[in-house]
């Protein structure tokens, strides 16, 4: 392996906050903008380089296992495609002056803040400072959320950051009755909360705490995964902030915090005498398909639409793994991946055609492929993606969760498929209205950056039909690790 | 020789990328030229090397498995005396299409809309008929589902075709998920997908009866076996007609291709009360279908329809088959699944055939309803007679080819009484006459559609304008009229030809026919039954061309023209034709209240009142009524139900938290 | 040697059913005509008759198309091989194995559809009456047709007439209860089938009865003979499908002298003019029934088919 | 080395601050309930004292102060001050009335004590009496919140459940990064009252009429 000059970890840091710091210094948006891809870029390729580069040693703060590069690389290179969208995006609300220059700069460096704090949740080794992460990434989301100071903006936010806030306590809470299980064995202080020891010493702990800390944690850290009934932020967030962020909530917060949640299901999964997280996850994540996919029918509101399709998409997630198993833990991971890959690119769209029509009720948006082609069909492919229809990646995973499912608890197949069945309906009224029939709204044509949204299709096209098989070979580990 | 698999998968490339030039290609005006041109030659090419497969060495298997899909099975793909039957079908629909396509592509006002999907299309059937792994073969299950649809929207500014193509793919996606619960099933937790894994298991009765009704819900709502059609006749008219043609020829068989694959050769023995079930769905549809067709009064429609009766009857055959086979009888069972396939291979020609024809109706007088047409076969001769052809075909007539296999399957159920299960001996007979009486009404069903499009006297500007359509249609025509009664009368070559694949599905197969005297067939024993297309024909040619010789020389031979007589009413207009509706109208008293619950309302005007009467006539789908209907109102109200909590304050939202901390506090507090 | 016979023979047939057909049309209506106290048209009226429109000039209305003109031929030609198919006066011909019972039902279903077109053809408002009625009837009357020869191919394990025949006269087949009720259906559809009282009326031109009469109304000359010439072949047929097959006796077996045809000639006459003369009684006894009586006639016709297979697995014996 | 009294002292507070719980539930005027959640605030900062006491872990008498000096006084005052610019202290703001929240209070104690004494005692009891008043604390404050109109109460809610949290990580021996934590939770607690401030969130924030939500959230129904 190659062994770089600097440790790519730190770099996946370190470049966020200078760049954070620039940025908040910068006046100018153009230039700001172009730093903010920049900065993007050259993180997703520190991160990239963790795949060849030979690995740090576990450090008390922080590690790098198989399971989090997966985490590291997707995140970094969503956050530079959403960066490179969000140039092109913002431009348009300077025109429209729905933002102005200050916003712009405090944007820029939340944006950069938010990518530090995602990846430093990632790469946390100690299960306090993973938390303080998630909690740093959330909290610069919600100002981001809030920034258009609309009254919906502004109440969108104070509910995320309500809400939010007490999810920070339920996660912190299970923290600490963690740490309480771990300090008889492995002793006061930071070592009794560092992860990897954890699991080595998980077997021994006290059961009955353990329980009592994974039901705060699922419930803290599954309020920003969306979990039904812990999901009330998720749509009004992703409706009322700007577009890029809503493409960074569904393709990667939800993702660290879900990362959190796996965590700490190995870390249960490690003691016999805990109760085992499945069926709770299970529970979870059928909850919130079926509750998501009936929420699909009666939307109104584009971005709304696709965040509640997240929600759906999680409790897929959640279930996966909730199930376990070789077959579906690799299913999840793949399902997490296409999920972030699609959901971003299809909020990509979504965005330039919110701002074409200069609306983003379902109900004045129509006839896309006939006046916009590139984003129609674009959004086409991605609804379709979404809702799982070959030969995209989601279709693979689908695939693998469903028949797993039904080889192993066939009763529990049928809600499931029940769900897949009613979102899968709502999505495609949804697509018909917005993609055919006729135009309506400004018809002109739009200079729109196609190149993020259709290199995510494209990666999730190609993943649909061919999975490289380093890539699998490095899924089905860390599917072993999931146990 | 033998024909590698590689050979179709460069092929079906081939057709993919056809699919991506048309794109590239857009809206230019000589794209449907090319594209057409080139998906025919790719299907002619594929239906050569088939042809040459067929007559060389029809039994061989050759796989291959390519690095593509799951990555720890990798992508399968299979060719043997099956898949080579459904790939010659899809073919040669495909290249029909296709010459149909070059003429009927111009008249394309949105072909960007039409090409790309045409061709992919295309390579979807072929790839599932290839599929040798459940998740290729789903993969091109579905992507099939997807390329339909983007035809069957293709004409998206219509609200009809929208909700078509929303009702086609939610349904063909139901179907899907049930086909992947079936695989799921059948492959078990290890996940063998691989379909050779799938056949080397031996599945325990419980789970072969699970996945045999799972594939009835999936093959079947692809198929459109009742009460599953409801998407058919909506979706198969929307797409262009050269599509409805492969829609309703092609891709119902390659459905019946998928239930034929897993259940009578991955799945092991089912039990018998399965093709019982699946004799009587059959026998329903059969009749259900041909009903709806009747009472239909749009062209494409009806052809849908009565596309949903020819499903029955395969489905019939299909279910003799598994019974004649569960009881270990083999050559009953061979007899019952060569009336099957061959009844497949009818339908995909003679139902295309018709489709052309409805395009070519369309194309030259822009109207689908049949009350709006009427005699157009002095404006369209060529394609009157070839319709003609089509409809004597689909009605089971000698001497042409659908007359052969609904024989074929008559003689199956006569070897019912062989059967030890009762239910069975009582069920047979009676499907027997549902069969025999779907076929009479389909006679009736194409006397209509026939004689109210082509004959009387045009019921429209319209229909008084049309002119013939151009060439390449024609010939499309023809040459399906020419397979329809070669296939009539040269039975024995086809039944040969389906031989080897009774034996290696039912294990068993009817002797060989085509060296039999006077190239007749006699499937058990002449003794027993006989039929010789040929020799009907040409008894009733030589017949009838002696008696009009005859008559013509001996007798007279002049003609004088004339005003109409009808018993003496002077040149009525044509308003006073039967129509469409009026000529069902017999029928719809005799069986339309019990099976559609026809209301007719006729508004009379008092006497003096010049204004015409009029009759109404309401007939409602019961699948519709009782069983879609419901379920739509049902998602919808538990949407608005669950809506609500889409408008929750923030401390109902947090209460929401609190509680489930509080049930899960209480969960872990009773169970641990 | 053989071969030439048996050519000869199929020959005869053919003739023999094309000469005797209008004989019997004219046979069935100088009985109604006597049963009525009426002097009646001479038995070979129906001969006269043909030849007159046969030498007549066709008159085709305007928009007549070529199916108009190409329809009576092929009914003829359909009708006269099916009623070729059937033995008369003796069994093994040697085309019958070119169609059994089921391609003989075709054959006349071949027929009757260009029939309806043809109605459909001129565009008159009684043409599609009767074609619409007639497809109704035949919707009905097809299958418990088939029906009927289930039962008997069940019994007797085949659908070749000939075979049926030889087995029905052999000694071992006793009275069963499902052949009676095959013979009444067969009766029943034969009634229909030839548009006789009850079902419709060949004597009548009262427009809203009719249903033969008005599909072939706009028809004349050379064209109406070869339908009216099919029509009374599709009456012999069926009578001597009845004969053949419930009383069987006297049909001559393949290859026996010519003593033995004459035989079977002679029995083949008397059955026909039995037959002939019930349909007559029969027509004269009892009145037209409404159109949208029929299907129940028919249906009742189905039901007793269908009977008559099921209970065969009762009295099943062989 | 104090033995047993250090543990009957840490009890008693912990034991006080349920007690304080209990008396935010029963308050149904804002100002009272501002004052007694200072109470709160003031009987925390007691224990966390006590705790760096006996713990020798001097950090944790910046987690007391910023409990005393931000929680027991900044925080209250500023409180009555936006309480008074909004006009909202006259409100009788409970949602259900104070018997039916209390013994849903007493219920949630039983609860808290049930999972917690499922623990096996030999983690040392002081970590787990703690653990178990301050799983109450916690329950209730999440209680409050849930049975108060208007922001104010909500954010007093939000700040016991979070006192509850401080009294959990302080009991906890040897925990790492309470102070950040404390400090952390003060900034986050600062938003919520700037935010009220600023944003004039006013008292009905719960409201019921789902016409103004709508508008709110740009949904059309």
């Amino acid at each position: 392996m190659i062994a770089l000059p600097f440790e790519a970890v730190t770099a996946v840091l370190v470049i966020p906050i200078v760049a954070a710091a620039v940025l908040a210094a910068l006046p100018g948006y153009r230039a700001a903008a172009r730093i903010n891809v920049l900065a993007s870029f050259l993180t997703f390729l520190a991160a990239a380089s963790l795949f060849v580069t030979d690995r740090p040693e576990t450090g008390q703060y922080l590690f790098v296992d198989d399971l989090n590069i997966v985490f590291i690389v997707l995140n970094t290179f969503v956050g530079f495609t959403a960066s490179l969208f969000s140039a092109s995006y913002i431009a348009h609300e300077l025109e429209t002056g729905r933002l102005t220059s200050a916003n712009l700069r405090f944007y820029h460096a939340m944006y950069q803040v938010m990518m530090f704090g995602m990846n430093l949740a990632f790469v946390a080794n100690n299960i306090g400072l993973m938390w303080v992460a998630v909690e740093l990434a959330t909290l610069t989301t919600v100002l981001m959320v809030g920034i258009y100071r609309t009254h919906e903006a502004l109440e969108a936010a104070w509910k995320y950051f309500l809400l939010g806030s007490v999810g920070i306590a339920f996660a912190l809470f299970g923290t600490i009755l963690v740490y309480l299980a771990a300090r008889p064995f492995i002793g006061e202080g930071h070592d009794a909360m560092v992860w990897t020891l954890l699991v080595e010493h998980a077997a021994a702990f006290d059961p009955a705490l353990l329980n009592l800390a994974f039901i705060f944690l699922i419930l803290g850290y599954g309020t920003k995964v969306g979990l039904a009934p812990l999901h009330a932020w998720l749509p009004d967030a992703h409706a009322e902030g700007p577009t890029p962020i809503s493409a960074v909530l569904s393709g990667l917060l939800l993702n660290v915090a879900l990362y959190a949640v796996l965590r700490f299901k190995i870390l249960l999964a490690a003691n016999p005498e805990a109760i085992g997280p499945g069926p709770l996850m299970m529970t979870m994540g059928l909850t919130s398909l079926i509750f998501a996919a009936f929420m699909l029918y009666r939307r109104r509101d584009i971005k709304r639409l696709f965040a509640y399709s997240s929600i759906e998409h999680m409790g897929i997630i959640v279930f996966a793994f909730g199930l376990g198993g070789p077959l579906a833990n690799f299913a999840g991971l793949l399902h997490m991946v296409m999920h972030s890959l699609t959901k971003s690119a299809i909020f990509y769209a979504v965005g330039h055609v919110a701002q074409i029509k200069g609306t983003q009720k379902l109900s004045e948006i129509r006839g896309l492929t006939e006046t916009h082609p590139g984003l129609g069909w674009g959004l086409l492919i991605g609804v379709i993606a979404i809702a799982g229809m070959p030969p995209l990646g989601i279709f693979m995973s689908e695939f693998l969760i469903v028949s797993s499912t039904f080889a192993v608890h066939p009763l529990l197949a049928i809600p499931l498929v029940f769900g897949l069945l009613v979102a899968f309906g709502a999505l495609l009224m949804r697509l018909t209205s917005i993609a055919f029939g006729e135009p309506t709204g400004n018809t002109a044509p739009v200079q729109a950056s196609y190149l993020p949204m259709y290199a995510h299709l494209a990666l999730v096209f190609g993943a649909g039909l061919y999975l490289p098989s380093a890539l699998v070979g490095w899924f089905q580990n860390i599917a072993g690790i999931l146990g | 020789m033998t024909i590698d698999v590689s050979l179709f998968l460069w092929a079906v490339a081939a057709l993919l990328a056809t699919a991506v030039v048309a794109v590239a290609l857009g809206r230019s005006a000589s794209a449907s030229r090319l594209v057409y041109g080139a998906t025919l030659g790719i299907s002619v090419v594929a239906v050569v090397m088939l042809m040459a497969h067929l007559v060389s060495a029809p039994g061989e298997i050759s796989m291959v498995r390519l690095p593509l899909g799951l990555p720890w099975i990798g992508a399968g793909f299979r060719l043997d005396a099956l898949s080579a039957l459904f790939l010659l079908i899809v073919n040669f629909g495909g290249a029909i299409a296709s010459l149909y396509g070059i003429g009927y592509g111009r008249h394309e006002d949105a072909p960007h809309r039409v090409l790309p999907f045409f061709a992919a299309f295309l390579a979807g059937m072929n790839l599932v008929v290839l599929a040798d792994d459940a998740f290729t073969f789903l993969l091109s299950w579905e992507f099939m589902s997807l390329a339909s649809w983007a035809l069957v929207v293709s004409n998206h500014r219509s609200e009809d075709s929208r909700r078509a193509g929303f009702v086609y793919l939610v349904m063909a996606s139901f179907g899907t998920l049930s086909l992947l619960l079936a695989f799921g099933l059948m492959a078990g937790p290890t996940g063998g997908y691989a379909f050779d894994t799938i056949r080397e298991m031996t599945h325990a009765p419980l789970t072969v009866a699970i996945v045999f009704i799972l594939m009835l819900f999936g093959a079947g709502s692809k198929a459109g076996l009742v009460p599953l059609h409801v998407w058919l006749p909506l979706a198969h008219p929307a797409a262009p007609s050269h599509v409805s043609a492969l829609m309703s020829g092609v891709m119902t068989k390659v459905a019946i291709y998928g239930f034929i694959r897993v259940v009578f050769d991955l799945l092991g023995e089912p039990a018998w009360w399965s093709s019982a079930v699946l004799i009587m769905l059959g026998g329903a549809t059969a009749v259900l279908g041909i009903l709806y067709a009747l009472m239909e009064t749009d062209l494409k429609r009806l052809l849908a329809c009565s596309t949903i009766e020819n499903i029955g009857v395969i489905f019939v055959s299909l279910g003799l088959a598994l019974a004649f086979r569960s009881n270990a009888m083999g050559w009953a069972a061979a007899l019952a699944f060569t009336a099957a396939l061959f009844h497949i291979v009818n339908h995909s020609l003679f139902k295309s055939l018709l489709f052309f024809g409805a395009g070519a109706v369309i194309t030259a007088t822009g109207q689908r309803d049949m009350e709006k047409l009427g005699g157009l076969i002095h404006r369209m001769p060529w394609t009157s007679f070839a319709f003609l052809v089509g409809c004597v075909a689909i009605s089971a007539l000698p001497p042409l080819n659908g007359f052969v296999s609904e024989w074929l399957t008559f003689q199956a159920v006569l070897q019912s009484p062989d059967l030890p299960e009762w239910g069975l001996k009582i069920i047979v007979p009676a499907v027997g006459g549902l069969l025999a009486f779907s076929a009479a009404l389909a006679a009736s069903c194409f006397v209509r559609a026939f004689g109210i499009t082509f004959l009387g006297r045009s019921r429209s500007p319209a229909a008084d304008q049309a002119h013939e359509v151009d060439r390449f249609s024609l010939s499309a025509m023809f040459i399906l009229a020419a397979l329809c009664l070669a296939a009539g009368i040269l039975p024995g070559f086809v039944i040969d030809a389906l031989s080897p694949i009774t034996q290696a599905l039912v294990g068993g197969s009817i002797p060989p026919q085509s060296n039999a005297p006077w190239l007749s067939i006699a499937p058990i024993a002449e003794s027993r039954s006989s039929y010789n297309g040929l020799l009907v024909f040409v008894f009733i040619a030589v017949s009838a061309w002696g008696a009009a010789l005859l008559v013509h020389r001996l007798a007279s031979r002049d003609v004088r023209r004339s005003a109409a007589w009808d018993c003496g009413f002077p040149d009525a207009r044509p308003q006073t034709q039967y129509t469409a509706g009026s000529f069902a109208q017999p029928i719809r008293r005799v069986f339309g209240t019990l099976v559609f619950h026809a209301r007719e309302t006729v508004d009379m005007p008092p006497p003096g009142d010049m204004r015409a009467a009029r009759l109404t006539v309401e007939t409602r789908d019961l699948a519709w009524d009782w069983i879609y209907t419901p379920i739509a109102r049902g998602i919808g109200f538990a949407a608005i139900r669950l809506n609500r909590l889409q408008f929750l304050t923030i401390r109902q939202y947090l209460s929401l938290v609190f509680l489930a901390l509080v049930a899960l506090l209480l969960v872990l507090a009773l169970w641990t | 040697m053989d071969l030439i016979r048996d050519l000869f023979v199929q020959g005869m047939q053919m003739a023999v059913v094309l000469l005797l057909a209008p004989l019997l049309t004219g046979f069935v209506r100088k009985i109604k005509a006597r049963l009525l106290r009426r002097q009646g048209p001479s038995v070979i009226q129906p001969y006269r008759d043909l030849a007159r429109l046969l030498r007549k000039e066709a008159v085709l209305a305007e928009n007549a198309s070529w199916l108009f003109r190409v329809a009576p031929y092929l009914i003829f030609a359909s009708t006269w091989v099916a009623a070729a198919l059937v033995p008369t006066f003796a069994g093994g011909l040697v085309f019958s194995w070119t169609a059994d019972l089921i391609a003989i039902i075709a054959l006349l279903g071949f027929g009757r559809f260009f029939l309806a077109l043809a109605g459909m053809d001129v565009g008159t408002s009684f043409g599609g009456i009767g074609s619409s009625r007639e497809m109704l009837i035949a919707s009905l009357a097809e299958p418990a047709m088939l029906l009927t020869v289930f039962t008997l191919a069940l019994v007797a394990g085949s659908t070749q007439l000939s075979t049926v025949a030889a087995l029905m006269s052999s000694p071992e087949v006793g009275l069963r209860v499902s052949l009676g009720m095959a013979l009444v259906a067969l009766i029943m559809v034969a009634v229909a089938e030839n548009g006789r009282i009850p079902v419709d009326n060949p004597a009548t031109h009262l427009e809203l009865t009719m249903v033969h009469e008005a599909m072939i109304l706009e028809y004349s000359g050379r064209h109406l003979a070869m339908i009216e010439f099919a029509a009374s072949l599709k009456l012999l047929l069926y009578l001597s499908l009845i004969a053949c097959i419930f009383i069987p006796w006297g049909i001559a077996a393949p290859g026996e002298g010519p003593a033995r045809f004459a035989l079977g000639a002679a029995a083949y006459l008397a059955k026909i003019g039995i037959g002939a003369f019930c349909l007559a009684l029969f027509e004269t006894a009892i009145a037209k029934m409404r159109v949208f009586r029929v299907p129940d006639f028919l249906g009742a016709a189905l039901m007793l088919g269908l009977l008559g297979t099921l209970l065969l697995f009762v009295s099943r014996s062989l | 080395m104090y033995g047993n009294l250090s543990f009957d002292i840490a009890h008693l507070l912990a034991g006080g601050l349920v007690l304080v719980s209990f008396m935010m539930l029963y308050q149904d005027r804002l100002y009272a309930l501002i004052n007694t959640y200072a109470l709160h605030a003031l009987v925390l900062s007691l224990s966390v004292a006590w705790q760096a006491l006996v713990q020798h872990a001097p950090h944790l008498f910046v987690t007391a102060a910023i409990a005393l000096g931000f929680k027991a006084i900044v925080i209250p005052v500023a409180l009555h001050r936006i309480v008074k610019r909004l006009g909202i202290h006259r409100d009788i703001e409970t949602v259900v009335g104070i018997g039916p929240t209390m013994l849903a209070g007493m219920g949630l104690v039983a609860l808290s004590m049930v999972v917690i004494l499922r623990i096996t005692p030999d983690a040392d009891p002081l970590a787990r009496e703690d653990l178990a008043f301050a799983l109450s604390v916690l329950l209730l404050g999440l209680l409050v919140m849930v049975t108060r109109r208007n922001a104010v109460s909500q954010v007093i809610g939000f700040m016991a459940l979070e006192n509850g949290l401080i009294l959990a990580a302080t009991g906890a021996r040897g925990m790492p990064l309470v102070v950040e934590i404390s400090v952390a939770f003060s900034v986050v607690i600062a938003f919520i009252v700037i935010g009220i401030f600023l944003f004039r969130i006013r008292e009905r924030f719960d409201t019921v009429d789902v016409g103004a939500l709508d508008e709110f959230r740009g949904e059309r129904q």
